[in-house]
């Protein structure tokens, strides 16, 4: 398939607990900041993706009623934290099928509606009977993680010091202010080893993007952004041992988003990765190629993977500060990635960034890696 | 009692008692649980819980349940803080590499810090959460292995 | 677009009332029968589309990972009633991309899960907080339509009785028996003018389909099917008057559908329609341009529509008779329609078709004629 | 009470009574119900409830509150008989076109006998459900015009 797509326009909401918003409304916002960013008028979208996860059906109708944007095709997807990112990619198929030339991309959830606590499982499934919840399944990752690679939770803290120093400058962020190691570890116990503060926080938000073809953003007169690779992948069902140090999925993922992109990762200059635990950010930065297996906490230590460091790593402060509306999310990455590649990204920008990657995977299935990844590079 | 069971499991007999799955996919013998899982005739694969398509060869004929041996080894665990309702916090969720391959989650009874890596475990009976009833989801766990 | 997509297999469960099997078995039966039916192994599909709207959550790689089918690109999409069309609608998309050749679309939902009673709405609707259902509606459709062209309950009831008459003869319908005008007038009151009968069941079920490029749907050996149309709609957002008599949305989505295809209503030789209630199918008969405005009660009582008239609708007993689990309709209907083209519809055959129209239209948001219409046109 | 009031409405001080929506977006006066919606300034369409952006031509600056006209006509209705818990059968909805051409929905009092298609109604304030506690949801309902 060509990625003939580029992005002409992005917003999104501030992430935060919005209870007493609408969804619509949330939606409504991100959706106005996209079109306005993008300097198009309503009528030039044909159509519209809408990723969400966990709020309610016919996401993209509700949300684009009241605008009166309702009237075009409208397909709604989901996969779990991969939802927005999915969204992304059917939209640019929808492109480079000659479908459409200029379509809407919304990213959207409101977990305050859930009435608290972790994200419920399905029932069907084996382990949330049991017993488990997301946050235990990154615990075991990480406690199997430092047993192998001989990491502390002083590491794994770190990660989330540094996803403060990002969100701490971002207006977008579920949290504005700074940690330190010592308070991250002291926070409430929430699955040993992680502390609250070493998982990312539940929240609402939206993001959207406008989508079109190179002559139109052009014609739009914004800095050309391209889709440069858009992949999406599955899990492998494996019934027997599986090395939970490793993502055979992201890893994956990643080998079909850098040859479609037809780049590797020492390329890339700014990467915003799914890190919705802290050992989430470790294990990412090995399956996407940015350091080698095991090396991830001397990668972090290094300070490469801060935002003034070689390999700049969510600036935005990642799902652990900017927060993760799960739908929102994909979308949310996406509109932190355009506006470091066209240098609007204020006090958090990385100077220069040419390459941006973003990176999502969620879905607790048993047996599997995670039910789905998705990874997008975007080429200024 | 929350939900029918089939005749003549203990659960008939046993009000205030619930197994999860509410198939009861076990047998207990010798004081050790032993889940029935499947194995494929074509090509040896095993899995649990028992299905009637493969996952590794895709044959859809002939899968054979049998019995997962009950001793493993712990792959890694966490020990839960903060959990849905009905599972009485703190407890302890881990990975177990039963010794004819098949990995399983369970409930570990055990408090984190009395576990470590790759210690050797085996399947026992247990109670895993209590419904706001009061009434015991019983399933399979996890104990440390004394000899 | 180009529309170069073919449907190489097809396969479902009988939809009825199954509490007792995990969505997962159902969705598994229909994706195993639509392999065998394509004659493909699990490894020749390389993306996978499931459409559901009311089950869960990551839904195709719940289903598939037992088959040891994940590892692929699996998008699940959601668009009530359409949304196993709007998979098919995607499908198609990226075979015309050239992201994937032979691409497995399912359409699962399981409604026995819900609990019972008709389907709950989104709460930030205004509608169901005020006492809305579905089925009132399409009631409060029927009363105008009847006041505007003098039909009567007795021609609402001939479309119920017409529904069994394709259903009885269907191995996958819930309903096999027949049914008399009388019984269906005296069973009991749900939303005045419709009673039961006049209304779809609830229930479960799963359909799926397999869709490649031409070459490798000869290279199958079996007669090619082309999806010649595929239209997705939504409805337009009017805060005032709306004539409830005709569907916009149907009518705006079959226009598109028949200009890709390069037909009009005169060339479709067979069409399974949303009938979810009685008077969809009669004013649907007129939106699709089967017959004038107004004109659908009297084309009904000509007999045209049976399984052996001039325009052959919902011979396999529509939503009325083979059920309605409302993610899977899509892909049902599309299974019912190349049955037909290949000539193995058995006692319910329509002879001679050669070319077929599925049409799905739901997801009810207050001020739109619906969510989503999404319409595809099959030619043999 | 089940959901929090804003202070000063009717309902913080009477239990028992929870409003939908529960903004109250009406005043009463003259014993007629005056829906709050929106007027767009620049191309003049109304809509219910009010928003900040005009669905018609898409403006999202100045949008004004403004009252619906409390009366209008019955386009079609539908006598319920299986409705979700609290929602007492039978009972009636129907689309009503305000004479100011904003349509709404919503319950309508008299029984599907006692109405004619096209009747002239009104709004008024009136029990749309009962909560399981006992709370009555309040909210515009329709009226048949004895004028
Ligand atoms: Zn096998
Ligand atoms: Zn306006």
């Amino acid at each position: 398939m060509m990625n003939n797509a580029y992005v002409a326009g992005v917003g999104m909401t501030r992430f935060c607990k919005m209870p007493e918003r609408s969804f619509e409304e949330i939606g409504q916002e991100a959706v106005l900041k996209a079109l306005k960013d993008a300097g198009v008028e309503r009528d030039a979208i044909e159509e519209v993706f809408c990723g969400s996860a966990l709020t309610g059906r016919s996401m993209g109708q509700r949300v684009l009623r009241d605008l009166g944007m309702t009237g075009r095709p409208i397909t709604n997807v989901e996969n779990a934290c991969s939802s927005g990112s999915t969204a992304l990619r059917e939209a640019c198929t929808a492109i480079a099928a000659g479908r459409a030339e200029t379509v809407l991309v919304l990213g959207i959830d409101q977990l305050t509606r859930l009435g608290g606590g972790t994200i419920p499982g399905v029932e069907t499934d084996l382990d949330p009977n049991l017993g488990m919840v997301m946050p235990a399944l990154y615990a075991m990752r990480a406690r199997r993680y430092m047993q192998e690679t001989g990491a502390t939770r002083v590491h794994l803290a770190k990660v989330a010091v540094k996803a403060h120093e990002g969100g701490q400058l971002n207006p977008y962020a579920q949290f504005r202010n700074p940690v330190t190691v010592e308070e991250v570890l002291a926070s409430r116990m929430v699955a040993d080893p992680f502390s609250l503060l070493m998982c990312c926080p539940t929240g609402d938000g939206a993001a959207a993007a406008v989508v079109t073809t190179k002559k139109k953003a052009a014609a739009l007169g914004k800095k050309l952004i391209r889709v440069a690779g858009t992949a999406l992948q599955s899990g492998l069902y494996k019934p027997g041992f599986r090395d939970l140090t490793r993502s055979e999925l992201t890893e994956r993922t990643a080998k079909l988003a850098y040859e479609q992109a037809g780049i590797g990762p020492e390329d890339v200059d700014l990467a915003e990765i799914h890190d919705a635990f802290v050992i989430a950010e470790l294990m990412y930065y090995e399956a996407l190629g940015f350091c080698p297996p095991g090396g991830a906490p001397a990668f972090l230590e290094s300070g490469a993977t801060r935002i003034n460091g070689s390999k700049p790593v969510n600036p935005s402060g990642g799902l652990l500060c900017r927060g993760h509306p799960v739908g929102a999310t994909g979308i949310a990455q996406v509109c932190e990635a355009v506006w470091h590649l066209r240098g609007e990204a204020g006090e958090r920008q990385v100077e220069g960034a040419k390459v941006a990657l973003t990176h999502c995977t969620g879905g607790g299935v048993s047996g599997l890696d995670h039910g789905s990844c998705a990874i997008n590079i975007l080429v200024a | 009692m929350t939900a029918p069971q089939p005749e003549g499991t203990e659960a008939t007999k046993s009000p205030g008692i619930e197994y999860f799955p509410k198939s009861k996919p076990w047998r207990m013998a010798d004081g050790a649980l032993h889940l029935l899982g499947m194995r494929c005739p074509h090509c040896g694969a095993k899995a649990f819980p028992a299905r009637s398509v493969c996952h590794a060869c895709g044959r859809d004929d002939g899968m054979e349940t049998v019995e997962l041996v009950p001793t493993g080894t712990l792959y890694s665990f966490a020990e839960i803080h903060a959990a849905p309702k009905g599972f009485p916090t703190p407890y302890v969720i881990g990975f177990v590499d039963l010794d004819d391959g098949v990995r399983l989650l369970g409930q570990v009874e055990h408090r984190a810090a009395e576990l470590g890596m790759d210690e050797k475990v085996q399947l026992v009976e247990g109670v895993i959460r209590t419904r706001g009833d009061g009434t015991k989801v019983v399933s399979y766990k996890f104990r440390r292995r004394s000899s």
